[in-house]
């Protein structure tokens, strides 16, 4: 008779997943509009897993607890991983409540599977172990697959699913390759003895051909170039809540993932990671800053610009060093804040009650609409990297720590794309402001306006207080690599 | 020849009962014209070919040598039993359910979500369908229903 | 002759490279780009079993059902999504699906 | 004090602008006049108190960021140098809010454009008075957002759209520059405060950096990227092509950022930086190379113009050329000396050509112009002042400041000192050519303008010519008055630690200079306004009249002309045809085709490209991925 595992870690997963089947049940039995309540209550789920999530990862002493026979792990990395999770899920589920009005999408059952792709993600965040790492990711594709397609009478959507669906299945496909070589080389699949069998292996070439393989498979979920092709047709495709989700949660899921896995188990083989990724990372940034230029359609260029802002977020894990890995944890926390508040105006574009997605319906709301246009204004500078707003800060950091760990090239190359980049985030704000006004906006609905008010908020005050953030960020890079 | 009995069973059960069940199944639904499938094919064929080919000659050079980590033998989780001792099912069995309990629920959550997913997306509420509906069968009363008419004989219903 | 472990390898690079092959040559039919998807992980599964096999490691085996459990629902999905959109646009060929570029 | 004079038009600036519209135009008129207008009044006791008494200090206002090695607080400094920068800031400013308020008086967002002057001089103040870089850089980029929603002020207008872009995006590569100059100083000396970094230089004068596989000297390096920055905020060379369109704007702002403050942001850098510069010779004579060719470039080209704002523009870009040249040869107080006086005169000139524009009911071109001085005598006398300034006229301001300049890079003994010498020589000629040329065509000569125009010429009002006294006032006595603090005698007392020369002291070499050093300068610009005289007040006139009456004479006036033509073709034709050339061949055919311009339209060519591989097709995007970890497979079979 084996004895119980350990629970306590594992608390707010194990809570995220009851709440996702009671919500589901909720939902099949309550007869009258379950949508807005099924959402409603899932936000607040969220809420109540991220308190757990951080009361249980004992960060105090900085070490780890790994429960599940060493299959699952908690520290205070994965601790600050899984709120950056919650909280991009919380608001872009904020931004999802109005979608009822958007009828053929309008089903209590997407918030219980949006629940369920974050369960995913935490457990990917907490994985410690080749094959919980395989299921947390799974478990978040399946779900953000079904996502992708959910407004199915819709031909753009079905197709974002069915792009989504074929290139992430190929992805997961070369990552489940990758791990089936790492493990015939190491005969583990635990990280702990991936760190031990690794040591001294930069010369099996097999094994790296593995580690080659897991990288691209992150890569696909990070939309990193040249494995993003999927994200401007899948933004545009799917429902802009879905796609506001998208553009955080499994996004900042991945990167952490990604960065514990390079930095642990596959420490010893940096010097070839880096390499590939160092290419990946360049590519990511010029490809997003230049390609975003010529779009028209707002969800597409905010698709390039998250490839850009992947690309710069990369730096700070390919410096490999502990300020690297905090800036690019404070790089994701303010890069949630700036996307979904773009999103939240995303949302507000709405004239006659009918979405409107092009870039030119933005023309002259400044004088329409001047809240939402202040509120892009902010989120665009900062986009921009525009001090005195977060987004200078995010890049600073990454870029500081690559100097510091001896990238000049790679910073030399991250500021000249952020150059590249202001262009197209200005061209917004002029279209804004120096054109002349179309039709103006419906009023946004409440939650809508409550987000982007809070993010474009956050943006601005948070020169003001960067420490206690940043300390938090500081702690989970430090909790990283102690191991 | 590998031991790995279950598996080889449990493989052969699933791709012939569910997946390929569910292929036909998808096959009949969307009534697919085989005969054009066939065309076009070759455009950009040879780029392919030669890309896949070189990856596929690299993986091919590499496994040619394959070496383990020295550390493998010492760093299994499971190692497994005796054949003579313990089948192979057996042995799965032992730890599937204990030690990689995680695994388990976790993939239960997998299939869920995932029906979960095919009836959003695929379900169709059909309108005019007449449904039994219990509780409001049970709730009927006579008095609802019914009504005792006295009619006069002679006179008929009005 | 005798099997070695690099037979099974082999034979599984040619399997994975068949899928990969059938994702991005078939430009006509969705369903045998799900039926790539799948001998995809099949491969993998052959190399994770002769893994298992040759380590003398139970892990391995215990991937290969959690891989299976994954690919079956992954079929699942992917045949719901090919059913919405074929709902969509009438068609499945993957020529058809570009709605959606620049 | 300090606080307040610092922060006070941030709080006029946020009631302007949130409550604007609730408050009426009148009233965010008043605040914003008064916010900046107090933080006058504060800057001259803090001026004397930190400058003249010595009284340095940082005030810090709160800690920062303070994580790892990474340490900065909000903190302002005020030492010599940023109480000078802060005095001139905060009169100048003060100035043109109140002349705002006249010039605007017909625009309909007269809240928002104030709003945005304030917000502009706190930006601009948070600059000079920044503890570290990080905060200079808050500053500086402040500066720029605030100068690309100012220049596109009139936003209707399609050309101030495109140059208020256009100055953005070469900012921006400027600032590309010294952002990655800032990382190269936290990667050599592992901190961001001036103070740290100073102390620490002689540490570090040796480091070498390897970048791109070469390597390099650190600090020159570091000095080079800055001095990137510098240029592009300063418009200089190469990076100058903003400053001329940025003129698309309200004049009160041209006169305000593109004249007085903002541009000069970048002289303030290299003189802030200057404990880093002086231990970096070479990037100093690529100062001095850049800033002295800039000062004859910018001149030649101001010879052509006919927009009378357009003038003063490359008037600034040269006049700014003059500080980097001289920061170049490290007379640094040359420098801030000349920044400083140019302040108040070039503000003079601009916001009295400000009035021109007005009392022509918004007429730019000077060949319309003409003949107005009578109707305007009030701004006819202003321009004259700010002329005078400019041209190095004694007894007004940049007089004393420019030929301390001139003085200080013969002094240098460089061969590159050399070459400042002879451009600055060059450009004073051409700067007095020019400014004659713009008196003489704008106010003197035949009217040119239709007759209702003329009509309608009327002096500015008093709101408006106040201000242009005030400044007149700074631009007639700024110069004798900071002299000997500046430049003379009491320099070593009043600078103290705010600016680093090592070596040999430039300004006490450019006081033992030949007399013909001394004297050439006031040469060169007697002879520039001759010259202009010359062509356009007599020659448009007398020809006509003289070759009808008396025949005999006509030739000889002819003969007389022979020599002009012969000052023509040997001076002005030439000047003539490099202005032209440089401005429409080197200007707009070289450097905006090849450089800003021409780097965003291959830019947006390339987007359309890779739009063009996003082709839609599900197995392109697969071939992709295929091709991507073939790639990379490759790599690690082959290479590895």
């Amino acid at each position: 008779m084996t004895a119980l595992p350990n629970l306590t870690p594992a608390y707010a997963e194990i809570f995220l997943a009851i709440a996702g089947m009671a919500l589901l049940m909720l939902g099949v039995f309550r007869k009258k509009d379950p949508v807005r309540g099924v959402t409603l209550l899932a936000v607040v789920a969220f809420a109540v897993a991220a308190v757990l999530a951080l009361a249980t990862n004992t960060s105090a002493d900085g070490f780890s607890t790994v429960t599940f026979n060493g299959l699952f792990v908690v520290n205070a990395f994965t601790g600050f991983s899984k709120l950056l999770v919650l909280l991009g899920a919380g608001l872009a589920m904020m931004l999802a409540l109005p979608w009822a009005r958007n009828e053929g999408i309008a089903r209590y059952e997407l918030p219980v599977i949006m629940l369920f792709s974050v369960l995913g993600m935490m457990m990917m965040v907490s994985a410690n172990n080749l094959m919980s790492l395989y299921v947390g990711l799974e478990l978040q594709s399946l779900a953000l697959y079904v996502l992708a397609a959910s407004n199915r009478g819709n031909l753009k959507a079905t197709e974002a699913g069915v792009k989504y669906f074929v290139l992430g299945a190929l992805a997961s496909g070369l990552l489940l390759y990758g791990s089936s070589l790492i493990y015939g080389f190491a005969g583990t699949t635990s990280f702990a003895g991936l760190a031990d069998a690794l040591t001294g292996a930069q010369n099996n070439v097999g094994v790296i051909v593995g580690v080659v393989f897991v990288i691209c498979g992150f890569a696909f979920k990070v939309s990193a170039v040249p494995f993003h092709m999927w994200t401007p047709d899948v933004y545009e495709g799917a429902p802009t809540p879905v796609t506001a989700f998208f553009s955080v949660a499994p996004k900042i899921a991945a990167l952490c993932l990604f960065l514990r896995v390079l930095v642990g188990p596959f420490e010893d083989l940096m010097i070839q990671w880096r390499q590939v990724l160092t290419v990946i990372c360049v590519a990511s940034m010029l490809w997003g800053a230049v390609a975003a230029i010529a779009q028209n359609n707002i969800k597409r260029m905010m698709a390039y610009s998250s490839i850009g802002h992947v690309g710069y977020a990369l730096i700070g894990l390919i410096a490999g060093t502990q300020d690297g890995a905090r800036g690019m944890l404070y790089y994701m926390l303010i890069y949630l804040f700036m996307n979904v508040g773009t999103f939240a105006v995303i949302l507000s574009m709405r004239i006659k009650g009918r979405y409107v997605e092009s870039i030119d319906d933005l023309s002259g709301i400044s004088k329409t609409n001047p809240a939402i246009a202040l509120a892009l204004t902010v989120l665009m500078f900062s986009m921009a990297g525009i001090p005195p707003l977060a987004g200078f800060f995010g890049k600073y950091f990454v870029f500081a720590a690559a100097v510091n760990a001896g990238l000049i090239p790679l910073a030399v190359i991250g500021v000249l794309s952020s150059v590249i980049g202001a262009y197209y985030y200005l061209r917004l704000i002029k279209i804004m402001y120096f054109d002349e006004s179309a039709e103006s906006f419906d009023r946004p609905d409440a939650s809508t306006g409550v987000v982007m008010g809070v993010c474009a908020l956050a943006v601005v005050v948070f020169v003001l207080l960067p420490e206690p953030l940043l300390a938090g960020a500081d702690a989970a890079a430090a909790a990283l690599f102690q191991g | 020849m590998l031991g790995a009995e279950f598996v080889a069973m449990i493989l052969v059960i699933v791709y012939v009962g569910a997946v390929a069940v569910l292929f036909l199944f998808v096959v009949m639904m969307l009534d697919i014209n085989i005969a054009v499938i066939r065309q076009g094919f070759l455009k950009y064929m040879w780029a392919g070919l030669l890309v896949g080919g070189i990856l596929l000659a690299e993986l091919i050079t590499v496994f040619a040598a394959w070496k383990m980590s020295d550390s493998a033998e010492m760093l299994r989780a499971a190692p497994a039993p005796d054949p003579n001792a313990m089948s192979n099912t057996e042995a799965i069995g032992q730890i599937l359910y204990t030690d990689y309990v995680y695994l388990f629920q976790a993939s239960g959550i997998i299939l869920l979500v995932a029906m979960i997913g095919s009836i959003v997306l695929t379900h169709r509420t059909r309108t005019g369908v007449r449904k039994q509906v219990i509780s409001e069968q049970n709730a009927r009363r006579p008095i609802d229903t019914l009504e005792v008419v006295k009619v006069e004989s002679g006179k008929g219903l009005q | 002759m005798a099997v070695g472990l690099s037979h099974y390898l082999t034979v599984s690079a040619i399997l994975f490279t068949l899928g990969i092959f059938g994702i991005f040559l078939n430009r006509k039919n969705l369903i045998v780009i799900l039926m790539s998807i799948e001998l995809m992980l099949l491969a993998v599964n052959i190399n994770f079993v002769a893994f298992s096999s040759f380590l003398g490691d139970l892990v391995g085996q215990i991937f290969t059902m959690i891989v299976l459990t994954v690919a079956a629902a992954e079929a699942a999905i992917g045949l719901a999504i090919v059913v919405v959109f074929y709902r969509a646009r009438r068609s499945i060929a993957v020529e058809d699906i570009n709605e959606l570029k620049g | 004090m300090e606080t307040a004079a610092v922060f006070l038009p941030l709080v006029g600036a946020m009631i302007a602008g949130f409550f604007g519209r609730q408050i009426g135009d009148r009233a965010s008129q008043i605040v914003t006049c008064l916010g900046v207008g107090s933080a006058a009044v504060l800057s001259i006791p803090l001026f004397f108190d930190v400058a003249v008494g010595g009284n340095e200090r940082v005030i810090t206002i709160m800690n920062w960021i303070n994580s790892g090695t990474f340490e900065t607080a909000w903190a302002l400094r005020f030492d010599t140098l940023s109480a000078v920068m802060v005095m001139t800031v905060t009169c100048v400013s003060s100035l043109i809010h109140v002349y705002s308020i006249g010039y605007m008086s017909h625009d309909d967002s007269k809240p928002r454009f104030m709003a945005y002057l304030s917000l502009f001089t706190f930006a601009m103040l948070m600059l000079v008075t920044s503890d570290n870089l990080v905060q200079l850089f808050f500053g500086w980029e402040g500066v720029g957002v605030v100068s690309y929603l100012l220049i596109g002020f009139w936003f209707k207008k399609p050309t101030a759209n495109a140059a208020a872009i256009k100055a953005f995006v070469v900012n921006r590569v400027g600032d590309f520059g010294f952002l990655l100059g800032i990382f190269g100083i936290y990667m050599v000396f592992d901190a961001v405060t001036f103070d740290t970094v100073f102390n620490a230089v002689d540490a570090h004068k040796d480091d070498t950096v390897t970048f791109f596989g070469i390597e390099g000297h650190a600090l020159t390096l570091i000095c080079l990227l800055l001095f990137v920055g510098a240029m592009g905020k300063s418009a200089q060379l190469l990076l100058h092509t903003w400053l001329p369109d940025a003129m698309e704007g309200p004049t009160p702002v041209s006169a305000l950022i593109h004249a007085a403050t903002m541009v000069t942001a970048g002289v303030f850098l290299v003189a802030r930086m200057s404990p880093l510069f002086e231990y970096a010779p070479s990037a100093l004579e690529v100062v001095t190379i850049v800033g002295a060719s800039t000062a004859f470039f910018a001149a030649t080209i101001g010879c052509v113009q006919t927009d009378i704002k357009r003038v003063i523009a490359y008037s600034t870009c040269s006049q700014l050329g003059y500080m980097f040249f001289a920061c170049g040869v490290g007379a640094y107080p040359a420098a801030i000396f000349h920044l400083m006086t140019h302040a108040w005169f070039k503000a003079l000139l601009f916001l009295g050509s400000g009035s021109v524009i007005h009392a022509m009911s918004d007429e730019q071109d000077m060949r319309k112009m003409g003949g107005i001085w009578k109707h305007i005598k009030v701004t006819y006398a202003m321009m004259w002042i700010g002329t005078l300034a400019l041209v190095a006229v004694p007894p007004f301001a940049g007089y004393y400041s420019k030929d301390m300049i001139l003085e200080a890079a013969y002094g240098a003994h460089t061969s590159v000192g050399q070459y400042a010498f002879i451009m600055g020589i060059g450009a004073a000629l051409l700067t007095a050519f020019y400014s004659g040329r713009l008196l003489f065509m704008t106010f003197h000569g035949e009217p040119r303008a239709d007759k209702e125009t003329m009509d309608h010429v009327h002096e500015s009002p008093l709101v408006m010519t106040l201000p242009l006294a005030g400044l007149a006032i700074g631009a007639i006595f700024a110069g004798m008055l900071g002299y000997d603090l500046f430049i003379g005698d009491g320099r070593v007392e009043f600078w103290r630690d705010a600016l680093a020369v090592v070596g040999e002291d430039p300004i006490e070499a450019a006081h033992h200079v030949p007399t013909w050093v001394v004297w050439s300068p006031m040469v060169v610009t007697v002879l520039g306004l001759g010259l202009s005289f010359h062509m356009y007040m007599r020659r448009p006139e007398i020809p006509g009249r003289l070759a009808a009456q008396f025949p005999g004479v006509y030739q000889f006036l002819l003969n007389k002309w022979y020599f002009d033509e012969l000052y023509d073709f040997l001076f002005v034709r030439p000047a003539f045809w490099i202005g032209n050339f440089l401005w429409k061949r080197g200007d707009e055919g070289t450097i905006d085709r090849f450089g800003p311009d021409g780097v965003s339209a291959s830019i947006i060519a390339g987007a359309r490209r890779l739009g063009a591989v996003q082709s839609g097709y599900l197995y392109h995007y697969a071939f992709a991925m295929i091709i991507g970890i073939a790639l990379f497979v490759s790599w690690i079979v082959v290479g590895g």
